[in-house]
């Protein structure tokens, strides 16, 4: 526990001085959509990591919460300091609308009903043009203001994300080691078992589903505000099997873990792009061998990285003395 | 004393370096192309034109003496990306201009980006809205949908066939079709009884046009790219709907006509002219360069080239001549690009002015219909 | 303490229980014995709330609980442990005692995201009770290990102690003895005993004769469904009906 | 066009759609039922039947019928080289790392058919005749007769398959429980195998028979794989009719949703039913409840 703490403070310090290494590059670009992806990571851990609850279909309401956020400053000229809490606000109202039916569900028909749900939400980003913009898009949305200060250019968005992101983190942490941390766990380890104990599953389950959706609301709010345009390509299908993907290759139920998911999902491309025409042949290839290789996620990797370094150092010393 | 001087000798000789080093270092031009993703039928031949235009710049001894590199990325169509690979350019790169992105909403969210930067765009995407209002650095080659839009109506007015059904597809580029479409109607005095969308990648639409079938309209108007019309024109035959079918520019190509097999007779669509540049009248001022292009990409990739990879042949001689009247610094060639005139295109004839960003008039299209597997321009 | 009315239970067409009907005294260990298929973890199932019967009604102490879900049971005072232990393995044997004190803390999501001051002097005082427990049990030191980690016997204690942090009147036990080596059977019998006079009453399914002879003050027999018999060890010893049941009409 | 023709043809147009979509769909609950994984890869396997076809007709020049086997065959080899060498090497995977594990092959598949064959759509011919027929005022393709024969042939031979033969009754066993099969001496690990190698072949086969009128291309597997798995979780997951009603309920609501109320929203419709059956009927609309043992 005090572990998890002094790793979030210097992973809080590292994130915090990153940025002077990379001014006026366009890492730093790719440092700052790392953010939101962490951002998301995390939300959907919740869920996916801690509750066991899966869910396809979260890209919709990191969509919902860019698109709340982007149609009330574009279009109706709400200040976005106000627009992200009704951002936050409504999609946790539908989510936790919908978190009691759709939370009955289990395994792959939990699956298929948010990906529905997923994909119902993306129709209607394409559909509503005169609300959405549809397909083309929706420009025109702000930047975040403080007083004078716009978050503007790539070193202050960096900072306004990054300070989510570090404060989902910790919040995330701090929910880990509570009670609710611990029912979350225990649905996932034994529902039936949680239940006796006076676990009320279906209720736990039902607010982390929403606590996880407004998380991803914020992300989306905080994504309209920094691109300036949204449009619903960014919100599919294919981006919530990434989430997906982000929470397990990092390592369910891991904080830390989903940044290093988030981290890798982000940089990847960059990284592929050596190897041009034959990127998405690669990216397939290392989902494949990291889950094959590393079941606990990189997360887990890292850990047993470490337990295989430690031992090591000590049987050098046994063999000096001995 | 002494020491400023070294410091001024040091001064004037790293600049004159600089300056040496920069005449003799290629010009960078950034290109973003959905090359893979749903959009690739648009960047992929866009990619292979750009960098076909690139070498024979560089074959030809360069710009002004020197080569072009072209830094190619791919957006897989998604806005994000596209912003993202714009910013790389602009800053990793260090491009003094950029083409594409594919499609309009690639297009609209990496705007702001080069606006800021101030780095020249050329977009390659249809939509109306990236030069409507003006902006300094964007420009495009595609022809707006609004002039195809406009092309077709002209002739379902001389035909009185007033009575229209939309089956339009819904991504951005049937959206805004469909916007153009709507808009236009009433001028053009044609009454849309029918407003039916379909996903791009839909296997079946009987029930749209059975619903079509089910009303008075003279007249069918699809707007979509592959494959969609193509099963939209088979499922058409299949119900037996007589009535004429109208296509967009975004299936004028060959692969239409084998995707669509016996469904494909007696189908109109506007196109630009490089799918027809060999039944065009001699007297056509865009003829020897459509006909060249068509053979030199032909000779390249296999296949013969098409319209959308001539928006980025377009963009690509368009900054050629930008580059060949002035500096290569980004807030020259944007100067020069508006100032552009007559250029013999394969998309049309461009003109920009500090008010008209896109450059082409109706003319850029013609009206052609498919008979016997082939494209006869409609009188 | 606990009554059982009419119990029936269907599955398909197969009756699984028929009109069983039973009373459990307060402070009292009763044992539910009868041979496999006799109904006994079905009767568990049903009176903690995991099925829903056919028909019948539960009490606990006067009040009718028949149909609650196990969540809104526990906080009534009735817990179970399982037959083939239900822990949570992704979590310390600590954190499992925790979370059978869920039901006595009150701090919600939004106090435990933000650590205020009144949900982290909770914390305190969980953790303090939850080494009771373990202390209760004789497994404190193994408080830090993770429970995957650990033998069987020591799941079984684990499961215990996370049962009592509930603070239940009423424990009941799926043949806690089931996998366990002599000397184990002996602390656990000793440790059962110890929870009685806790003053709580335990119930247990169990097919270790000698055990269920040796702590129950009372016993119910099932077979087939049904009720055969009940009272003390001795008259059930003695039962011509039992016997029968138990040997075969031979 | 009277108002009941139009209904007509808009339940020919669900029936021949959720018929692809059902046999799409099967391919889905073989693996699932055998092995409790859910395939994301299922959709390339349908591609792959379709673009082998088309290049084995046009690169190789081979007969039709021939270049149907070639893509069955080729298919069926990645179906079996796919579990061989990413299933099978695990020792004890968890659902989800499985179903990354499955996404992750069916990036790959589809990359590396991109690079193969390009990114172009192709048109299969017809196989017999490309006149649509007539019944009622509504119209289907023959194609579409192909497709409903095809579909029903291989639910009897599933049928057949599982019910009737050692192989497909061990397979069976290895669903219901896999520990207790192995005990009885089934080859557990040789089931997985063949149940890769069953639905393989039945992706390809579909993909084969649906490309004259779909048409193929490197990603048409996304899409159809999604609606083959919709297809399969309606029917409860189960390898005969259920999945078959499954896929034939969505291909009605699609058609009916785009006829009666809106072609824009015709997916959304299908959904929005889709999720209300489910949160009624938990358990899939074709599959009894199942109670939870403790």
């Amino acid at each position: 526990m005090k572990r998890d703490y002094l790793l979030f403070l210097l992973f809080t310090l590292v994130v915090l001085v990153a940025p002077l290494a990379f001014e006026g590059g366009y890492l730093l670009n790719v440092l700052v959509f790392m953010g939101i992806n962490t951002m998301l990571a995390v939300a959907l851990n919740l869920l996916l990591g801690f509750a066991g609850q899966i869910s396809l279909g979260h890209a919709a309401f990191f969509g919902l919460g860019a698109y709340i956020s982007g149609v009330l400053t574009a279009n109706h000229g709400v200040n976005p300091w106000v627009a992200l809490p009704i951002a936050a606000l409504s999609v946790g109202v539908i989510a936790f609308l919908l978190g009691f039916p759709i939370l009955k569900l289990k395994g792959h028909y939990l699956a298929m009903a948010t990906l529905g749900f997923g994909i119902i939400v993306f129709i209607v980003f394409n559909e509503t043009v005169e609300i959405t913009g549809g397909p083309s898009g929706l420009t025109g949305i702000p930047t975040m203001k403080i007083g004078a200060m716009e978050f503007q250019g790539e070193m202050k968005s960096y900072y306004l994300i990054w300070g989510f992101t570090l404060l989902t983190m910790l919040l995330s942490i701090n929910l880990d080691h509570s009670r609710i941390g611990r029912a979350l766990r225990a649905i996932h380890d034994s529902e039936v078992a949680s239940r006796v104990m006076g676990v009320n599953a279906r209720f736990l389950k039902v607010q982390v589903f929403t606590l996880s959706a407004v998380i991803s609301a914020v992300a989306g709010s905080l994504y309209a505000h920094t691109m300036t345009f949204v449009s619903p390509s960014s919100f599919g299908f294919n981006f919530s099997v990434e989430l997906v993907t982000m929470v397990i290759i990092g390592g369910l139920g891991s904080i830390f873990g989903s940044f290093l998911g988030a981290a890798l999902l982000t940089f990847l491309p960059e990284l592929l792009r050596v190897v041009q025409d034959y990127d998405i042949v690669v990216y397939g290839l290392l989902l494949i061998v990291m889950t094959m290789y590393m079941p606990k996620g990189l997360a887990g990797g890292v850990a047993s990285l470490a337990r295989l370094l430690r031992p090591a150092k000590k049987r050098t010393v046994d063999h000096a003395q001995g | 004393m002494k020491r400023s001087a070294a410091a001024f000798c040091l001064f004037v000789f790293t600049v004159a370096w600089a300056t040496l080093c920069q005449a003799s270092q290629p010009i960078r031009i950034g290109a973003l192309f959905s090359v893979t993703g749903p959009p690739s039928f648009l960047g992929e031949p866009e990619r292979n034109a750009a960098q076909m235009v690139a070498d024979q710049i560089n074959k030809g001894g360069g710009i002004k003496g020197r080569q072009v590199q072209l830094i190619v990325y791919d957006t897989q169509g998604d806005a994000t990306k596209a912003v993202q690979l714009a910013n790389k350019l602009i800053k990793d790169d260090k491009v003094v201009a950029i083409i594409g992105p594919s499609t309009t909403g690639e297009t609209m969210a990496v705007l702001p980006v080069v606006e800021k930067a101030g780095i020249p765009l050329i977009s390659c995407s249809a939509g109306r809205k990236i030069t409507e209002p003006v902006n300094h650095w964007v420009f495009k080659t595609a022809q707006n949908d609004n002039l195809a839009v406009t092309r077709i109506y002209d002739y379902l007015q001389k035909k009185k066939l007033t009575r229209v059904a939309l089956l339009t597809v819904s991504d951005g580029f049937g959206a805004s079709g469909r916007e153009q479409l709507k808009a236009q109607a009433a001028a053009h005095g044609i009454q849309l009884l029918v407003d039916e969308t379909y996903g791009p990648k839909d296997t079946d639409m009987t029930a749209q046009l059975t619903k079509i079938k089910g009303t008075k309209a003279d007249a069918v108007i699809c707007w979509g790219t592959n494959p969609g019309p193509a099963v939209i024109a088979r499922n058409a035959k299949q119900l037996g709907l007589k009535l004429p079918l109208f296509m967009s520019h975004g299936v004028s190509s060959k692969k239409f006509i084998d995707l669509a097999g016996d469904a494909a007779e007696g189908v109109t669509l506007p196109s630009g002219k490089v799918i027809v540049a060999d039944v065009l009248p001699a007297s056509d001022p865009q003829r020897k360069w459509l006909i060249s292009f068509v053979k030199e990409y032909q000779k390249l990739y296999k296949v013969e080239g098409d319209h959308f990879a001539g928006h980025a042949w377009d963009a690509m001689m368009l900054l050629k001549g930008a580059l060949e009247k002035g500096d290569d610094t980004p807030a020259a060639i944007a100067g020069n690009l508006e100032k552009t005139k007559e250029f013999h295109g394969i998309g049309g004839i461009f003109t920009y002015s500090p008010t008209d960003h896109a450059g082409l008039t109706k003319d850029a299209f013609v009206l052609v219909e498919i008979k016997n597997k082939d494209w006869v321009l409609v009188k | 303490m606990l009554r059982v009315e009419g119990i029936t239970q269907l599955f398909g067409g197969l009756t699984a229980l028929e009109e069983v009907t039973f009373t459990v005294g307060k402070g009292s260990i009763t044992g539910v014995i009868g041979p496999n298929g006799a109904g006994k973890t079905t009767l568990f199932n049903i009176v903690t709330g995991l099925y829903t019967p056919s028909s019948g009604r539960v009490f606990l102490d006067g009040k009718e609980i028949t149909c609650f879900p196990p969540e809104r049971l526990a906080p009534l005072g009735l817990v179970r442990t399982f037959q083939n232990i239900e822990m949570f393995h992704q979590m310390t044997v600590l954190e499992n005692v925790l979370v059978g004190l869920h039901t006595r803390s009150r701090s919600g999501m939004i106090s435990c995201a933000l650590k205020l001051p009144w949900h982290l002097a909770e914390e305190r005082r969980l953790h303090a009770e939850a080494m009771k427990w373990l202390e209760f049990c004789g497994i404190a030191d193994l408080a830090e290990l993770e429970a995957r980690a650990l033998p069987f016997g020591n799941c079984r204690l684990v499961e215990i102690a996370r049962a009592m942090a509930v603070n239940p009147k009423l424990l009941l036990m799926d043949e806690p003895a089931a996998g366990l080596n002599s000397r184990e059977t002996a602390d656990l019998e000793l440790l059962i005993r110890k929870i009685r006079d806790t003053g709580v009453t335990v119930v247990l399914v169990e097919h270790d004769m000698e055990l269920v002879m040796e702590i129950c003050d009372a016993i119910v027999v099932l077979n087939l469904g049904k009720k055969l018999a009940q009272g003390s060890p001795r008259e059930i010893q003695e039962n011509p009906d039992v016997i029968r049941a138990y040997l075969g009409e031979g | 066009m009277d108002l009941l023709q139009q209904l007509t043809q808009y339940a020919f147009s669900g029936f021949s759609t959720g018929a692809i979509y059902a046999l799409i769909g099967l391919g889905f609950a073989i693996i699932y039922n055998s092995t409790g994984i859910i395939n994301f890869a299922q959709g390339e396997f349908v591609m792959l039947g379709g673009v082998l076809t088309y290049f084995s007709l046009t690169v190789l020049r081979l007969p039709y019928l021939v270049a149907m086997a070639v893509a069955v065959a080729v298919t069926t080899a990645a179906g079996a080289a796919f579990e061989r060498l990413t299933i099978r090497p695990l020792k004890s995977p968890s659902p989800l790392s499985l179903v990354i594990i499955t996404i992750g092959g069916s990036i790959f598949i589809r990359g590396v058919a991109m690079l193969l064959w390009g990114k172009d759509t192709h048109a299969l011919p017809p196989f017999s005749g490309n006149d649509p027929l007539t019944v009622g005022g509504a119209s289907i393709m023959p194609q579409h007769l192909w497709i409903f024969g095809i579909t029903l042939l291989i639910i009897a031979a599933n049928k057949f398959f599982f019910y009737y033969t050692i192989s497909g009754k061990a397979m069976r066993a290895c669903s219901h429980n896999r520990t207790a099969a192995s005990l009885v001496g089934i080859d557990v690990r040789k089931m997985v195998l063949l149940s890769f190698v069953i639905s393989s072949a039945v992706g390809s086969l579909a993909g084969i028979i649906i490309a004259p009128l779909t048409m193929t291309a490197y990603d048409v597997g996304v899409m159809l794989g999604l609606k083959g798995f919709c297809a399969a979780i309606i029917g409860g997951m189960s390898s005969g009719f259920g999945t078959v009603l499954g896929g034939l309920l969505l291909g009605l609501l699609e058609s009916f949703g785009a006829g009666l109320i809106s072609s824009g929203y015709k997916d959304a419709i299908a959904f929005i039913v889709l999720l209300l059956i489910l949160f009624i009927r938990p358990q899939g609309l074709f599959s009894k409840a199942q109670t939870e043992r403790v």
